[in-house]
């Protein structure tokens, strides 16, 4: 190549800005990307949110510690399980409640089913992002058992406040248990066939590998937790670090990909939903007899002080910070949410691939945009 | 040498292409396995589950009487403010006045399904309802009365009540 | 935390309080001091506290806390540091986004929510309200009428 | 050939002979110019519009959906209803688009795939014109839709529309060679470029079976290299949902956008059809050497029904590749052509050139 070819083609300064949403298909919510192109290439990405914030840390200032529940399921809604054990779990800390046995089996078991239909609807969109618009479906057909058992149970699919500080708001449904141990049956066979559609596919293997290195350095310093960063090797689980309701009790692997690449991303959580099926076989027969709840005084006042606690959600590290002022309200409340921190990456990641990996790497870190925004 | 990987690259790549190709195949031929609910068709025979949270009910017995004494704990217990209740005092038998609801008023467009009126009340006169099909093409319209007109509070003996407290 | 390692860093710092937390250690620590203090925790080998998985702040009226909650992820120890700043109207202190990247859109929040400016932040923008947005929503004494219903 | 019993030759030619012996030879041949277009324009309109709701309901049933079957029995008034729609819809002007090309870009795709139908032979003596080139003209006429698309992203004054028309630019100009190739193979074993000829070279057995392996390598290359050129299927970069939200026509609304959408099908069925032609045998009913009574039975279905069920199986195969797999990404697409099937097809041909040589096809 002639020094002027070189010229024309590398010393060109205009670039090509298109915005990615906050309407687009693959960011899965109103997210916007800001992204700047030569050619296909994406040379940087400044990502804007705040299109769904709706301040929940400052209305949970005005409510009581039970209200403040149905508050975290909206942050992010597939791991409403989750968000509302670690606003209860941190409140039982601070007002030194035990809770019995068979609420801790209980909520153990719905935060890995939540695990499970989370990691389902990601599997689903994930393929939709590279194209493969069959996995979707097959998806949330499965993910279809899951909420039937919450439904069953708790009345509602998505959004279930289920578990109050102290325990949870009624016993489970008799059909409880027998209902898992159904739906265990029939995704250990199901699974399979995620593996057959879609981890083995050539083209699949092409577009993920490789793509969107992320190095356990840079996984410690901008602080990916959940699955993504235990991709790239960074140990960040809590169900393993920090045990908290029956997680002590269970047998699991924390898997762990030195990679760090899309593909690992992508398998780690398909080993996290084998996982997550071993955490519940283990726990589905054995859930102790006994009361649902613990006693809890009307008004729940915390003492003065400050109190985090961390729980693993589908997505990561989920962190309550409650300063309490000796008020039946929190005087200030801060979620440290896992995709808040996991957004703040894809500059890094994407910069340097083409656009159709900037949609892969956004689908593998698997972002839930309520959750960033709050 | 590099040919040979060349080709069993192809060969591979062919083979998994195949499995995936298997898979929605194997779907195609099977239409035992279509999960599609043809929703209107089958509105008679569809059930919900009895815990399902359509939205805050007001059960009222045979005689149009409901448990509701408008204590306003569910109000305060409402983080959302869909709850109001209007209450009037009334002289009752034995010549005592006495609090009784006029209206409960539920802004069903507002609920959350959070549970808290519910499990707060302490005379269990709320329960969710079963109905499902809440859309309207005017949002005033979400806004009801739980209350049915012309319903009074149930007076149950009080040795019952006792009873039920033990139990 | 040992105490040999709490004595490490009272010689090192002389301003540093420490307090035994709820559920982590905590230091005080003063505003000008911050960022040494933190690239010392971060640097040093018996500390290595290379995750900072929280950055927040809190608002007093009188002052603004600013909460650090760090952990390391060799020796599993969390610490939470803290450091207060003064004063209501062009607050500000020293980054920390240059040890922690985390700490870039952390801070960023805190901007936007609480008005604290961060010194030598690479791009102290707002983060999730509009630009003419006026007001920091999460002060205690912002005032909106029209979208806060007062109970 | 004893399936002379269909042939449509002489209805065609009683026509002709009807109209030149009442009319002068001008008026004869715009006459017969405009029942043949009445013909292709009603037979393009309904095919299109059945390939759209054929796709529905293939695809519903691979992801465990019943699909559309609202409207009319089985959903099949669904995509005349969508039809109506979307000649109801409003032609949204975009705000500083080049509107004479802008309005123009859809013409050129469906004018595109509306030729390369008339070379098709649907049955013997069924087709609009037998030319003696008639691969050649499909691959030339086939390729002019990708003017159109450029046209279309370059004109519609919006970002994503021309990074999906440069994509769709280089997957043709490059995809093309592939199908030219694959095309090639065949025209060495039947030793003629006229469609009709082709087909008669295989009543004694279809090309895949007597061409041996190579005509297998070249159908694979064929199938994949023309999925690529009618921007569908794990190929579908140009539209790219996911990542362009809808490529090259983002900006079209209403009929105009259905034009694409049609033009889209329409290719897909010349493809099928061609793929069907070319491999397949066309029309030709399955003959198996030495079973003649099977084989006789065979010549009484009609080779119209032939033709359009090996056409519907090969747009099923296509079908089933889009629902199936990822997308690939550019550099892939364009490594997949050029590393792979390129010369795969290059030694193809000379394998294929070798065998026709030795006459050791059968």
């Amino acid at each position: 190549m002639t020094e002027e070819i070189k010229e024309i083609l590398f010393t060109e300064h205009e670039e090509y800005m298109i915005n990615m949403g906050p309407q687009h298909p693959s960011t899965h919510g109103v997210l916007r990307f800001e992204v700047f192109l030569k050619g296909e290439v994406v040379t940087r990405l400044v990502p804007h949110c705040g299109y769904i914030h709706r301040g929940i840390e400052k209305m949970c200032e005005k409510d009581t510690y039970p209200q403040i529940i149905h508050l975290t399921d909206r942050m992010d809604y597939f791991s409403a399980h989750m968000n509302n054990e670690a606003v209860c779990l941190c409140v039982e800390n601070a007002l030194q409640v035990e809770v019995p046995e068979r609420v801790k089996y209980i909520r153990t078991i719905l935060a890995e089913l939540g695990r499970l239909a989370s990691h389902q609807l990601w599997w689903c969109a994930f393929g939709m992002d590279l194209g493969a618009l069959t996995t979707f479906f097959y998806g949330l057909r499965d993910r279809e058992k899951i909420l039937d058992i919450f439904e069953e149970s708790f009345g509602s699919r998505l959004l279930h406040s289920f578990i109050t500080p102290g325990g949870l708001m009624h016993d489970v449904h008799p059909n409880f248990q027998n209902r898992i141990k159904e739906f265990i049956k029939y995704f250990r066979k199901k699974l399979p066939e995620y593996d057959q559609l879609l981890t083995g596919n050539i083209i699949f293997q092409n577009r993920t590998k490789g793509i969107g290195q992320l190095s356990k350095e840079d996984a410690i310093a901008y602080g990916i937790t959940g699955p993504s960063g235990r991709g790239s090797g960074f140990s960040c689980d809590i169900r393993k670090k920090y045990p908290y309701s029956a997680y002590p009790y269970v047998q699991f692997e924390e898997k762990l990909s030195e990679v760090g690449d899309t593909f690992s991303r992508y398998k780690l959580r398909i080993d996290e939903m084998w996982e997550s099926m071993k955490i519940i076989e283990q726990l589905v027969d054995n859930i102790p007899e006994g009361d649902y709840t613990a006693k809890m005084k009307a008004v729940l006042r915390l003492p003065e002080g400050e109190y985090f606690q961390k729980v693993e959600t589908a997505r990561g590290e989920l962190g309550v910070y409650i300063v309490s002022d000796g008020n039946k309200y929190p005087y200030r409340i801060k979620f440290r949410t896992p995709n808040f921190s996991n957004l703040f990456i894809m500059n890094k990641l994407a910069s340097g691939g083409k656009i159709a990996d900037l949609v892969a790497i956004s689908g593998s870190l698997d972002l839930i945009i309520p959750d960033i925004d709050r | 040498m590099e040919i040979i990987t060349y080709i069993t690259d192809i060969f591979k790549g062919l083979k998994s292409l195949w499995k995936g190709m298997m898979i929605t195949g194997y779907y195609f031929v099977h239409p035992k396995e279509i999960v599609t609910q043809r929703y209107p068709e089958n509105r008679k025979t569809l059930v919900m589950f009895e815990r399902f949270k359509g939205e805050v009910t007001m059960p009222h017995d045979e005689n149009n009487q409901h448990s509701c004494t408008g204590c306003g704990i569910c109000e305060t217990n409402c983080p959302n403010g869909s709850i109001e209740i209007i209450t009037r005092k009334e002289v009752n038998e034995s010549g005592k006045l006495e609090r009784v609801i006029e209206k409960h008023i539920y802004h069903l467009s507002m609920c959350t399904f959070c549970e808290l009126c519910i499990k707060t009340c302490p005379s269990n006169a709320l329960a969710w309802g079963n109905e499902f099909e809440h859309a309207v093409f005017d949002r005033h319209k979400l806004t009801k009365v739980l209350n049915k007109p012309g319903s009074s509070l149930k007076k149950e003996p009080k040795e019952k009540k006792l009873e039920e407290v033990k139990n | 935390m040992t105490e040999e390692l709490f004595n490490i860093l009272k010689s090192q710092f002389e301003s540093v309080e420490i307090k035994e937390g709820k559920n982590y250690p905590e230091f005080y620590i003063p505003a000008s001091e911050l960022t040494t203090f933190c690239k010392f925790l971060k640097d040093d080998d018996r500390f290595s506290f290379d995750f900072l998985f929280n950055l927040t702040a809190v608002d007093w009226i009188e002052y603004f806390n600013l909460v650090y909650h760090l952990e390391s992820t060799k020796n599993n120890k969390c610490i939470v540091v803290k450091s207060k700043v003064e004063g209501r109207d062009n607050v500000s202190i020293d980054t920390v986004s240059m040890l922690w990247p985390a700490a870039e859109f952390f801070e960023r929040e805190v901007f936007d929510l609480f008005g604290i400016n961060f010194n030598n932040h690479p791009d102290m923008r707002r983060l999730f309200l509009e630009e003419n947005w006026n007001g920091h929503p999460l002060r205690k004494d912002y005032i909106d009428e029209i979208n806060i219903i007062e109970r | 050939m004893t399936s002379v019993i269909y042939d449509f030759t002489p209805l065609t030619q009683s026509i002709d002979q009807f109209l030149t012996k009442n009319l002068s030879q001008g008026w004869a041949l715009t006459i017969e110019l405009v029942i043949i277009g009445l013909v292709f324009l009603l037979f393009y309109a309904v095919i299109g519009l059945y390939l759209v709701l054929a796709e529905r309901r293939v695809c519903a049933f691979m992801q465990n959906r019943l699909g559309p079957n609202r409207v009319g029995p089985g959903g099949f008034f669904q995509t005349i209803a969508d039809l109506i729609k979307l000649l109801l819809k409003e032609l949204i002007p975009i705000r500083r688009a080049d509107k004479f090309l802008f309005n123009l870009a859809p013409f050129i795709v469906i004018i595109a795939s509306f030729m390369a139908i008339a070379a098709i032979p649907f049955a013997k003596g069924l087709h609009a014109i037998d030319f003696n080139i008639g691969i050649f003209y499909v691959i030339a006429v086939s390729s002019l839709g990708v003017v159109g698309i450029l046209i279309a992203g370059w004109s519609s004054n919006s970002k994503y529309s021309l990074i999906g028309a440069m994509r769709s630019g280089a997957q043709i100009v490059s995809y093309e060679l592939s199908v030219g190739l694959s095309l090639l193979t065949i025209v060495i074993f039947a030793g003629s470029m006229q469609l009709s000829e082709v087909i008669q070279s295989q009543a004694d057995g279809w090309w895949i079976w007597k061409g041996h392996i190579p005509a297998v390598v070249a159908f694979l290359v064929f199938m994949i290299a023309s999925t690529a050129e009618t921007n569908r299927g794990p190929f579908d970069l140009a539209e790219a949902e996911s990542e362009l939200t809808a490529g090259f026509h983002t900006e079209y609304s209403g009929i105009k956008f259905a034009f694409f959408f049609l033009a889209e099908y329409m290719n897909m069925f010349i493809v099928a059809s061609f793929a069907a032609t070319m491999f397949f045998g066309g029309w030709m009913p399955l003959h198996i050497g030495g079973w003649d009574t099977f084989n006789h039975i065979m010549d009484y279905i009609p080779p119209i029904i032939w033709y359009f069920g090996k056409t519907a199986l090969m747009i099923y195969l296509i079908m089933w590749f889009k629902w199936t797999f990822p997308r690939l990404r550019i550099d892939q697409l364009l490594t997949l052509e050029w590393k792979y099937l390129l010369p795969i097809n290059l030694v193809n041909i000379l394998i294929v050139a070798f065998i026709s040589w030795k006459h050791w096809h059968f």
